[in-house]
């Protein structure tokens, strides 16, 4: 990165940080443990099997094989068949199913394979799932928590690392999350898969096998299990992540603070809906942000974001707020996709333009 | 192909009495009556539209029959009215829908065992197989009654819903009017083979072929699948073969794609007839009877009428207020906004 | 409208406005005819059928009946029941089988009868009509215009009033046009059913009956038919809208004149790819810009439209970009769709929130 | 269950030829040999995974060896490299997309007449309809073969493909390999009514249930198949029962989900050794031809590996350029500002 940043960080520098402490992954209370996002979100579904009888698994390979990514790995052998159970191959007839499940009192927590299979699912998602409650005028809740291994970064064939998240979030009736790592993945699939509607649980399958501290007595040091969380503080510009992308976002504000930039790192977490406070709250501080997502650019989440920043801090922002994505293709295979996913470099890049702006 | 249901599972049932076959006739007739009524409402302005039912109360009445309403659950399509009112549905709520008042109906599913009214085709039948295997796994005995059309079966879901209730051996009646169109497309441009019936056995799944004008024998092969899927045995298909008298709906012109001659040939005799004609033969109803019945009917369709006239406009609040169980701060504030701008508060 | 805002418009009037003169319906050339949006399409797919031997239309009940809007009124008549037939009731199954007519060698023009059953053909649409021509590394062009009646307003059953422009623009691989009127109906479907490329056509089912002008002979006096284009103009303030949303912008741009607020009113016409040009010009011209369009609020494609505008006009708007849409709720009854689409009255509070808005 | 298709209509072959045979073995030894490897090179790193098709060469081999490909085009999914060996694709363009270079395969889909390897289930049997239809508006002969598994045919598309080219008479020849597996979910608890075969009569679609590791069966019936496809008589289904002898994919551990007796116990004889038994027994072939396949294979083997080995990425450009027939401005930008920051030009 060029040296000129330097400069507009110091003009930015006269933004005094809020001090207060937030719960991030390097607190580390005595009930915690290390896990993998894989056993957290294993761990999550076996408590929701045991809290609540109506809750049922299924899927494709969910039972015996316990998901091609072991996430309800054993649990048909620890809470039965009945619980936790194989479907025929289709997606559609999955989440049709789930509809009235639900109607029958069950909490169903359906799996789609992967992200790119919950495209055949779509039409029972946005015209079943999603409106049954308001069709029913209340009386019909669907308490439905869709499990989608979503985004990249494996590898994998085709359809395979989808970014779904921006046609979720569009469509009335959903709720959205992503956890971006064990501690989160355990306490938002607790708390989605306890709630009377209908919410998409997008799991970044690039790191499942990750490990991370998962304090389980508790989700956040302090505030609401449906905002955004700061998982680093920072004076001078704000990285907008979920997902897969917090993470790259915190080591990209580890580099830029070696350069002496100060970067905040929010996880929106929920992406509908989005906690337009936390980002207000932030921006008004840094007065610069960046959001990062691996979905193409157009029409893609970060445009929602930038412009609920830019609304909310418009008077205060120093440059518009950049947008670090995927770009308008197909997403590639595996060879070509570290050039597709925002990488450090870009992101870097991305920063360097929002701090380098100068009004014209 | 009424063979395919072996018939000691069905055994539930005796023949009819003739209170029943009276109550059939009374329910088909204040159905008859409602339905065009509901096209004059149209036409008089007082309901934007309808999809019409004529020519299939049979099929709606001897299905809907078979429900119990204590344990079961049904789920329509967009043309099911002799089915709710057979059901005993609130009529006024159910004829809601057409007054654009609220979509898939002011009546409560829960408590009249009556989906909302599904504008999707074939977008319920997987529902009924969720629900239907909820029965199985709470170990209740509810069977799941899933409606749909010729037109519907050509859809996936169709499909997935049969293999799943199949491998799932799931308590469900599917149950097909085959009314002969899909909007302007006739059966035999939709449905490969000819018959949906046939479909049924690829899956395992026994399917009975009826004559959906027959509201005896419709009646008496729900029951026998009801008492097939009820007792463990899994899901059946009946396919009731029928006629749609009227257009698709009231914005529709039938005239386009058949001529009145056709209609004629290819509808048969009235089903409504056909049991007056029944009733009288078996000494079972007389004229006085049936004109009873017309008049009941007649006040029926008054009330609802009446109802439906005096139906205002939800409130503006419920779009807002009833798309979850728990709102979020987003929907509040542009609930808000909403108020001030078009509510002025 | 309060009276404060034309303080706040006199400030704006020192930006001189560009007086080129743009091709609205307002001119008249003489081989101008007056016919219905719907008569402008059949026109279209008329002429499309004649000039290409490979163009064939199918869909449910567009051959004998001519579509339930009567779109294809006629063709199947004129062209034969090899080149405009009936499909069974399938929309997976119609678009699935444009792919295969497509690698055949054909110009699919599917229709889905209206918009909220296009979404049982999203798996078609997404993961094979969009990536075909990727996937094939372009030896497989996919050049099939799906039309596709959209939008509110005609008090119809549910799913009848759907807007599915954003979730269409995220899809990399797919074009996405809607037209205002019909002369633009006539042209942009000429246009769009020539593209080698997928082409989504929403068709602003509202405004089917409504008459207007049709030049035949030429399409736009000046400019490209992939561009954006400005339907009136004007020096105070952008207004931006597509499908059925124009003619009620134009109308509000009408109101506003009559408080001296003088509002340019541009037509997207491509919701993808974006004429981000267009904006840009338009809003450094008039330096505050309200976007309008039908479907949900959230993740919607004013979200887009917001952030392209400021991204380019950062330093001269005076205001953020207001988004005047629907809510994020399934579309509503009839009874209750007044309240959900955009009203001339909730457009004119947008307007209003830009002009008075002070910075703080 | 081959009786549902009339014998008479596929009346175009006649019994095979020693050179045939011959043929059908050298394919076979080919793609067993390629099929071994690869998963050796997924495990030695030169590629990042495989979907192994061990045990379905008599299958793949068999239905492809029935192929003109200068007039018919086959459907893949993503299992079918015996087919594309058998069809003469380039195997290290076929390959390709297993090393993570191109989705899809960099072979080119027009010439091969195969279409794009496809990853989603039942993707692509509606394409087959649709080209196949093309063939019939375009007054052609071609017939197209689309292949699925037992876990595709739960698929809505495959419901939607089969009432389709049914009703439109389009010269599809629908090809199931059925290997008793849907990655850990076995057939029983996939397919109900147990066969995929059994639904084609529902759509008044002939169909062949046959052994699917009898390589010479597998061609006579797909060859009965493409000769009623091209004269006109519509679609016609052949379910080839075999069996998935490796996992479903290198990533995939069937140890959780079967155990090692089952699988011996479940998938029979081995269909390379069965033809080379038969081969021997009627004196078609000797140990000398055998180890001079062999040979063969294992030369193109290292071949096709030293093909992959030196491929490299695909240019970054790509993802932009391959796109669109027509390229956008918003595209190009996108693609100047990837330059930039990546490549640093
Ligand atoms: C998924 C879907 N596609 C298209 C439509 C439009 N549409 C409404 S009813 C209908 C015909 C349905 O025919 P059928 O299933 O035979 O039922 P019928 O109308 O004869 O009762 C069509 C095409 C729809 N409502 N849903
Ligand atoms: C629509 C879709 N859903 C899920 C998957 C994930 N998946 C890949 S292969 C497979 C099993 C397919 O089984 P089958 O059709 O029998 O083919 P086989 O793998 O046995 O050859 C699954 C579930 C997918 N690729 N596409
Ligand atoms: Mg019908
Ligand atoms: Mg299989």
């Amino acid at each position: 990165m060029s040296n000129s940043i330097l400069e507009n960080v110091d003009a930015a520098g006269d933004n005094t940080a809020d001090d207060t402490v937030t719960n991030t992954a390097a607190d580390s209370p005595a009930s915690t443990t290390v896990m993998s996002m894989q056993q957290a979100l294993n761990r999550a579904l076996d408590e929701v099997l045991a809290e609540n009888p109506k809750a049922v698994i299924f899927g494709e390979d969910c039972g015996r094989l316990g998901g091609v990514f072991r996430i309800t790995d054993g649990l048909q052998a620890k809470h039965g068949p009945q619980r936790v159970f194989d479907t025929p191959l289709a997606e559609s007839g999955i989440l049709g199913m789930s509809v009235g499940l639900a109607m029958a009192g069950f909490h169903p927590i359906p799996e789609v394979q992967f992200d790119g299979f919950a495209y055949p699912a779509i039409n029972q998602i946005v015209c079943q799932i999603a409106r049954m409650n308001y069709r029913s005028r209340g009386t019909m809740p669907m308490p439905i928590t869709l499990r989608v291994p979503s985004f990249g970064g494996i590898r994998a064939p085709e359809h395979h690392g989808e970014s779904l998240e921006a046609l979720f979030a569009h469509v009335p009736g959903l709720k959205v999350v992503s956890p971006s790592n064990p501690h989160e993945a355990y306490h938002l699939l607790k708390y989605a898969a306890t709630r009377p509607d209908p919410v998409i649980f997008m799991e970044p399958k690039s790191r499942y096998w990750q490990k991370g501290e998962v304090d389980v007595s508790r989700h956040d040091a302090a505030g609401s299990p449906t905002g955004a969380k700061v998982m680093r503080e920072g004076r001078h510009l704000t990285l907008v992540a979920w997902g897969a992308m917090v993470s790259r976002c915190l080591q990209v504000a580890e580099l830029a603070a070696e350069d002496g930039i100060d970067i905040e790192v929010l996880d929106l977490r929920w992406l509908k809906p989005i906690d337009a406070e936390a980002l207000a709250a932030s921006v008004r501080k840094t007065r610069r942000a960046v959001v990062v997502h691996e979905a193409p650019l157009t029409s893609g989440l970060g445009a929602e974001v930038a412009q609920l920043i830019t609304q909310s801090c418009f008077d205060t922002l120093k440059a518009p707020v950049e947008r670090v994505t995927g770009f308008d293709v197909p997403y590639p295979s595996g060879d070509l996709e570290d050039e597709y996913i925002p990488n450090i470099d870009r992101i870097l890049f991305g920063i360097q333009r929002v701090l380098e702006y100068k009004r014209g | 192909m009424d063979t395919l249901l072996p018939v000691a599972s069905g055994g539930a049932a005796g023949p009819l009495t003739a209170d029943e076959l009276r109550e059939l006739y009374s329910l088909m007739v204040a159905v008859r009556h409602l339905d065009t009524s509901a096209i004059a409402w149209q036409r008089q302005g007082i309901i934007p539209g309808y999809a019409p039912e004529l020519g299939q109360e049979a099929a709606q009445v001897g299905s809907g029959y078979a429900v119990d309403t204590t344990r079961d659950f049904v789920f329509p399509t967009y043309r099911e009215m002799g089915v709710a009112r057979t059901m005993g549905v609130d009529m006024v709520a159910y004829m809601s829908t057409h007054k654009a008042t609220w979509h898939g109906g002011l009546y409560n599913p829960m408590e009249s065992r009556l989906a909302p009214i599904q504008a999707v085709v074939a977008g319920s039948v997987l529902h009924a197989v969720g629900w239907a295997h909820g029965q199985t796994l709470d170990s209740q005995d509810g069977v799941a009654l899933t409606y749909f059309g010729d037109g519907a079966s050509s859809q996936g879901d169709v499909h997935e819903a049969m293999n799943f209730a199949a491998v799932m051996k799931a308590p469900v009646v599917f149950f097909v009017q085959n009314n002969g169109w899909a909007i302007s497309v006739p059966t035999e441009r939709q449905v490969a083979g000819g018959s949906v019936a046939a479909r049924a056995a690829g899956y395992g799944i026994p399917a009975l072929k009826i004559d959906g004008d027959d509201v005896v024998a419709v009646l008496e092969a729900t029951r026998r699948a009801f008492a097939h899927a009820r007792s463990g045995n899994g899901p059946v298909l009946i396919e009731a073969m029928t006629y749609r008298r009227g257009p698709h709906s009231t914005s529709d012109d039938p005239g386009r794609y058949r001529s009145l001659d056709e209609e004629r040939d290819e509808s048969g005799i009235d089903p409504l007839e056909r049991l007056r004609q029944r009733l009288l033969a078996d000494g079972i109803a007389d004229e006085a009877f049936f004109a009873e019945a017309l008049a009941a009917a007649k006040a029926e369709e008054e009330q609802i009428r009446t109802g439906i006239q005096a139906l205002g406009s939800r409130p503006g609040t419920e779009m807002f207020d009833l798309v979850f169980q728990e709102t979020t701060p987003a929907l509040q504030a542009q609930a808000a906004n909403w108020r001030e701008e078009s509510e002025h508060v």
